[in-house]
């Protein structure tokens, strides 16, 4: 606790019906912890991709400059990330480590991130088995599932391993194996909310003007809200600063939203998606197929946070639901 | 033999700069003797008072911080109070004790803005803080420092430096952390010397010798040096209850200014902050009275340009009371913080010490919850007919020792600005 | 001072203040700390509030406050008359702010109400824009100080600014808070133009909209979301219309 | 808990002290960095462009700086922002690139302010390229629009390099103005010496033009084109290649054999910031440079 930063959920607020508002946020002390959180409000997304990030840092001088870049970053701890949260990572390593120029930054926060995940019961909303995210194989230094009165650990890092033996850890018996299984069957049942996502690909396109998308475009806010809760949108811009004594300089990366109004506006004013719905449309556009064409999975994960935090109502559920009805009418 | 020439004096100083919204000084000078002399109020009027009718009592709060850019805390503490009372609610605990140190907060940072940015460019010859940082840079270094700590603690306890968001009907939108608390504890701790070493500055400063005997009005602490609440005191001997705070300002209006004048046992009376360290001397944190002795301030002082020192003294006291009470609140449970309530047709006052005065807000509410109507009394118009009636005698005074057109212009403003005036409150 | 081999003029700068509560001007003068990074990066020859000096021959005037007197009318237009560049600074500047709430009650009345038969010089209450020609408008009440900060580095570097289009749902979310309005209170954050740093709901507060709107806003959507959680439509009008910052674009 | 997670710090591991290499995209970089490099020259065109002559600073890394014909590299401003602009340069020129830039805004307008002797930096290259080694032994056709001529000067300088390998060259260039055209200087050199088929057009002629007035269309009155064995690379305004390729594909040009470069917002230029994503499509990794087959089918590219 004292020497690694250790982030958890907490919650803070209730809601109107006295429901705990839960977000990922540094714990001081391990009783400040909740692990029968159900879902934070936002997903722990930003301690990977921070809403701001500082890359480099000039000085200036004169006719030049100097550039200066650190990648250093202080390790930390994440307890209780779902299996959704982790496939999110997944699939963001996808991009930011994956795929052409990765992304230093991210991955030097991956590298120094350890990562100890928990099971739970799905809420009435949650999709990611649709998504095939329910369940992750990999990508978490250890993850914890509740076979009741202990936890069954399935152990990834060696970091993890000598933090566990730190604990009165047992070896897994095989009536353990039972329980786990058993817990895990139950989980599996739970799920309540189903996308059908087969024929999502498709269906993006041939419904590609549809007036679904006026239908909940005109409800839409373009307040960013759903891509700024989201595991996986990563989406952002780049802004520069000076110091008031024009002497630094600061090039930062903040994480941004294709449904906000100028997210696709270029020279002379023109704005390729001047519409919410339009923007709307290529959020999920990009969610359900275009990820999909490029790394064969779609990016969404299915933890239904950007319908939880939609204030007017939005969510995948339904919107995927209103294009299939439309498409089979 | 001496030869006196009479020149006529004739000053017009538009627009009064280093002080808080619009006022002008006019003094004419005819034969040796005084013709006219002015403290006069240009401010435009933004009738709050009509403002607050019909709207819904938990934008109150919200509004009445609009009154003023530099004491909208207090203004949003009495508003929220004057409610309070009405409704006959008590607020929990931890909120009373955040709001004293929002209170807290807003009088040191007020204090510091006037003491080191308009007052402290008169003593060392600078027409602005804006000169003095290159001939005194160490001080505008302390005023940056205490005034960062100031404006942290503000953001904290009130939500931010200006207009607060935190302050609500029922108590408080958040208490800060308790993590966030020792942090301030620590910045408080590193801030007091830099307070201790500005003290150095300021006893050389040398005050200009003019007394004219007034009558003080402030709270009374019960066991506290008093910023919120309590009984109306004068030291002339009234006393009254907060909701009879009518009887204590008695408003007239002059043909001369926009902002009402105010009287009492006399002709006007004194707020602000050498009066409440008149009547509360016994109640001050005994750090606050090793000040007073070092700048040779007692109660009972009366000439206007101590209300500098006193506020001074009132800075050290606001950072060591700040200190106990946060530790305070650390060990408190501060869970509770805001409390339900339901309106009902009523009327209630709240009275807040502002940095520069007694601070009066009333309202009287429908059972809808509606304001139907407000009154605010700013201590700053309190202050307009003590001013008025100081510059007159203050400029005799200089005229009996001959002084020059320049020199009284100059010595009127800085008398006018010993007061802090905030003129656009006190039009509001 | 130079920036890649531009050598950067000093720009004169002035202050001046209105109707208002001269909130504005003070977060310029709360910025202790870059102060004098500030005075270095610009020359302030006018700023009554805490300067002695006036001198006017400023290029960018910063307005706080409201126009409601024929006198303030003539300043203001002198003061346009020297500027090249005219910020408007602060709700009251660039909309009236809360003294619009007055006009809710015809004038003869309102004077009658305070001063009595008093005679009041007052008029209508007037946004800068009403009067003279408005270059830039940095909203707020108050401003915020860093964006103050940012638009004076802006101007010295000579580049016309680009204000947030987004709203300030966008950095209510950076901050991590919980939404407001799903603990039970009204806030104007998804229709008001973001930059404050969600200082309002970060402490538990819903947004009041002081900012005026973001580049988009869909009324009819947060109208629905606050009745749907309880709220009357006359709540959320009071709401809407108290900084008047949605003037012309709300009915 | 007190075990202390062994901190990795990645600007210590190996992969940093390679120097950084944009043109082999698989490493891991440092990807914010911009060499420092210095303006040499500038050349003011018209009142609204000028072209840059900018050179690296550091010698190592100014010899490992190579491009192909289409490319483009994001210039920055430390503090002011940074902008992706096409090279117009030849690739051979390992001296300096020249960029073109028109003011437009922020950061463009910036650069216009800046005089010989200052840094900027720069990152990239980034994006692909005309096939150029494609089109050998076919005709080639370049058609640009007002500042659509920037991109082409590269392609163009590659084609007079290698210019046996060719066949008929034509460029077709048109202009809103007469003083709105770019590179005039060069002309008589890229007729006479490169040996191509040059024809300009304005929309609006002035006093003193005296050549061709109509649109860039009108201009293929003047040449035959071989269908069977013609590249068209385009470059414009959205409106402006629409027209040009649909007329092209009506001659009987492959669709897949006509190039365009489009143009989006970008903050990133590396395929993260998905500012210029269309769809699946970054317009920085798969583009700018796409054919026109891949544009038809891409939504709202155009
Ligand atoms: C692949 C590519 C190659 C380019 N090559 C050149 C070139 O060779 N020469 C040249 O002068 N310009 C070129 N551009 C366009 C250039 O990048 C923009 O003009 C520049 O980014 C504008 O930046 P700014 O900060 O000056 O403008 P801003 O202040 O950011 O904006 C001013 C205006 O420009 C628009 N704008 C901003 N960014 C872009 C953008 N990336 N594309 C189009 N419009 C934008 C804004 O919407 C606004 O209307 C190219 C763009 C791309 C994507
Ligand atoms: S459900 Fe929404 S928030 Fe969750 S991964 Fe999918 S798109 Fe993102
Ligand atoms: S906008 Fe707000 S802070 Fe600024 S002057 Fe007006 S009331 Fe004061
Ligand atoms: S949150 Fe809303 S009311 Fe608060 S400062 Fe920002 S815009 Fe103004």
């Amino acid at each position: 606790m004292e020497e690694n930063e250790v982030i958890g959920p907490k919650s803070r607020d209730r809601d109107i019906e006295g429901n705990k508002i839960y977000r990922f946020l540094k714990l001081n002390s391990f009783d400040e912890l909740e692990m029968d959180y159900t879902r934070s409000y936002l997903s722990p997304k930003n301690y990977f991709l921070p809403f701001k990030e500082d890359l480099v840092t000039y000085s200036l001088q004169d006719k030049g400059w100097e550039q200066e870049i650190n990648y250093t970053i202080h390790p930390r701890v994440i307890v209780g990330m779902r299996a959704c949260d982790i496939n999110a990572l997944l699939k963001l390593d996808q991009v930011m480590l994956k795929s052409a120029y990765p992304n230093p930054y991210y991955f030097a926060r991956r590298k120094n991130t350890l990562i100890i995940g928990l099971d739970h019961e799905p809420l009435e909303d949650c999709f990611c088995k649709s998504m095939n995210s329910d369940t992750a194989f990999h990508g978490f230094g250890m993850f914890l599932t509740d076979i009741g009165d202990k936890y069954f650990a399935a152990i990834n890092s060696d970091t993890a391993f000598i933090i566990l033996n730190r604990f009165d850890a047992e070896e897994i018996t095989d009536e353990d194996r039972l329980l786990f299984k058993a817990e895990k069957k139950k989980i599996e049942l739970k799920f309540k909310t189903q996308v059908n996502i087969t024929i999502l690909p498709e269906l993006m396109d041939l419904e590609f003007e549809s007036e679904v998308w006026k239908k909940w475009g005109d409800k839409c806010l373009s307040c960013g809200t759903c891509a700024m809760v989201c595991p996986t949108c990563y989406c952002y811009g780049m802004e520069e600063d000076i110091d008031l004594s024009i002497t630094k300089a600061v090039k930062r990366r903040f994480l941004y939203s294709c449904n906000l109004l100028d997210f696709a506006a270029v020279a002379g004013g023109h704005n390729f998606r001047p519409d919410a719905g339009v923007r709307l449309k290529y959020r999920y556009y990009h969610q359900f197929r275009g990820f999909m064409e490029a790394f064969d999975q779609s990016l969404c994960v299915g933890c239904n946070r950007c319908g939880n935090a939609c204030l007017a109502g939005i969510n995948p559920k339904a919107v995927i639901d209103d294009l299939i009805e439309t498409e089979t009418k | 033999m001496k030869i006196k020439i009479d020149r006529p004096i004739n000053i017009e100083i538009k627009h009064m700069t280093r002080v808080e919204g619009h006022g002008d000084i006019k003094i004419r000078v005819e034969n040796g003797k005084l013709a006219e002399c002015v403290w006069k109020i240009v401010e435009t009027p933004r009738f709050f008072e009509v403002m607050f009718k019909g709207l819904p009592i938990e934008m109150a709060p919200i509004l009445a911080s609009r009154i003023c850019g530099i004491c909208s805390i207090s203004h949003a503490l009495a508003s929220a109070r004057a409610i309070e009372n009405a409704m006959q609610i008590e607020i929990p605990e931890a909120a009373q004790k955040a709001r004293v140190l929002a209170k807290h907060a807003e009088t040191l940072q007020s204090h510091t803005l006037h003491l080191f940015f308009l007052i402290a460019p008169d003593f060392l010859n600078a027409l602005s803080v804006i000169h003095v940082i290159k001939s005194n840079q160490r001080l505008v270094e302390l005023a940056a420092m205490i005034k960062g700590f100031a404006n942290n603690a503000s953001d904290l306890f009130a939500g931010r430096t200006t207009h607060p968001v935190v302050i609500k009907i029922g108590g408080l939108t958040q208490v800060p952390r308790k993590k966030q608390l020792r942090e301030l504890a620590k910045d408080l701790n590193v801030t007091i010397p830099y307070l201790w070493e500005a003290l150095d500055v300021f006893k050389k400063f040398e005050l200009p010798d003019f007394t004219r005997e007034t009558e003080f009005v402030s709270l009374k602490g019960g066991d506290c040096y008093p910023f919120i609440g309590g009984d109306l005191v004068s030291s002339d001997g009234v006393r009254k209850k907060e909701d009879e705070y009518l009887a204590m300002t008695n408003e007239y209006l002059v043909d001369f200014s926009t902002s009402k004048f105010t009287r009492l046992s006399r002709e006007s009376f004194a707020v602000g902050a050498l009066a409440r360290f008149s009547n509360n001397y016994d109640l001050l944190h005994p750090k606050a009275k090793e000040v007073a002795g070092m700048l040779n301030i007692k109660p009972g002082d009366f000439n206007p340009f101590f209300h500098n020192l006193a506020q001074l003294v009132e800075c050290f006291h606001v950072i060591y009371e700040s200190k106990d009470m946060i530790a305070e609140l650390i060990d408190s449970d501060t869970s509770e913080f805001s409390i339900p309530y339901k309106p009902e047709q009523c009327e209630g006052v709240g009275v807040v010490e502002a940095p520069r005065g007694i601070l009066y807000h009333y309202y009287r509410l429908n059972k809808d919850g509606k304001i139907e109507e407000a009154d605010c009394v700013i201590p700053t118009s309190q202050n307009h007919a003590n001013i008025y009636y100081d510059l007159q005698s203050f400029v005799e005074k200089l005229i009996a020792q001959g002084k020059g057109e320049e020199e009284i212009g100059h010595l009127a403003q800085m008398l006018v600005r010993a007061y802090d005036p905030c003129i656009s409150c006190s039009v509001h | 001072m130079k920036y890649l081999g531009i050598t950067l003029e000093r720009p004169k700068i002035g202050i001046f203040d209105f109707t208002g509560c001269e909130g504005c001007q003070l977060q310029i003068a709360n910025n202790e700390a870059s102060l004098k990074d500030l005075f270095g990066l610009v020359e302030i020859v006018n700023f009554r509030e805490i300067s002695s000096e006036r001198r006017d021959d400023y290029e960018i005037a910063f307005v706080e406050g409201s126009i409601t007197t024929d006198s303030e009318t003539a300043r203001l237009k002198k003061i346009r008359k020297q500027a090249k560049i005219l910020v408007a600074m602060g709700a009251c500047a660039c909309s009236g702010g809360v003294n619009n709430l007055r006009s809710r009650f015809s004038l003869p009345e309102t004077i009658k109400e305070v001063y009595g038969e008093h005679h009041i010089d007052s008029g209508p209450v007037r946004k800068l824009k009403d009067i003279v020609p408005v270059d830039i408008e940095l909203p707020g009440c108050p401003v915020s100080k860093n964006e103050f900060e940012w638009l004076v580095r802006n101007l010295v570097l000579g580049i016309t600014p680009q204000f947030p289009t987004y709203p300030v749902c966008v950095e209510c979310k950076q901050r991590l808070n919980s939404c407001v309005v799903d603990m039970g209170m009204i806030c104007l954050g998804p229709i008001t133009r973001g930059g404050c740093n969600a200082v309002c709901p970060r402490n538990r507060f819903g947004c009041w909209g002081c900012r005026g709107p973001s580049d988009e806003v869909n009324f009819e959507s947060l109208m629905e979301i606050h009745i749907k959680r309880g709220f009357s439509e006359e709540q959320v009008v009071e709401r809407i219309n108290f900084f008047n910052t949605f003037s012309g674009i709300f009915k | 808990m007190s075990t202390k997670i062994i901190q990795h710090d990645i600007n210590l591991e190996p992969f940093m002290s390679k120097s950084p290499d944009f043109n082999r995209k698989s490493i891991l970089m440092q990807t914010e960095r911009s060499f420092k490099s210095e303006i040499i020259n500038i050349i003011t065109l018209t009142a609204l462009e000028k072209l840059f002559h900018i050179r690296i600073s550091d010698h190592f890394e100014r010899e490992n700086f190579s491009f192909l014909p289409g490319q483009f590299v994001m210039l920055h401003l430390p503090g002011c922002g940074e902008v992706p602009i096409s090279i117009s340069s030849s690739v051979s020129n390992k001296e300096y690139i020249e960029l073109c830039i028109r003011k437009v805004g922020k950061v463009t307008g910036m650069i216009h302010r800046l005089e010989p002797g200052a840094i900027v930096g720069i990152r990239g290259p980034f994006g692909t390229h005309f096939p150029v080694q494609k089109m050998t032994g076919c005709d080639v056709l370049l058609i640009a629009g007002g500042l659509g001529i920037a991109p082409l000067r590269s392609p163009i300088y590659w084609i007079n390099e290698h210019r046996s390998k060719y066949r008929d060259i034509s460029i077709m260039y048109g202009a809103r103005d007469p003083d709105q055209v770019l590179f005039d200087y060069q002309f008589e050199e890229w007729k006479k010496i490169y040996g191509l088929k040059l024809l300009t057009i304005v929309q609006n002629a002035g006093k003193n033009w005296k050549g061709r007035v109509g649109l860039i269309t009108d201009l293929f009155k003047e040449i035959t084109i071989d269908p069977e064995n013609t590249f068209a690379i385009v470059c414009g305004p959205p409106v402006m290649f629409k027209f040009v390729c649909a007329h092209l594909s009506d001659v009987g040009i492959p669709r897949h054999r006509m190039f365009v470069s489009l143009e989006r917002r970008m903050h990133c230029g590396m395929g993260k910031c998905c500012r210029c994503n269309v769809g699946s499509t970054f317009t920085c990794l798969d583009g700018p440079i796409f054919d026109y087959w891949t544009v038809m089918n891409l939504k709202e590219a155009i």
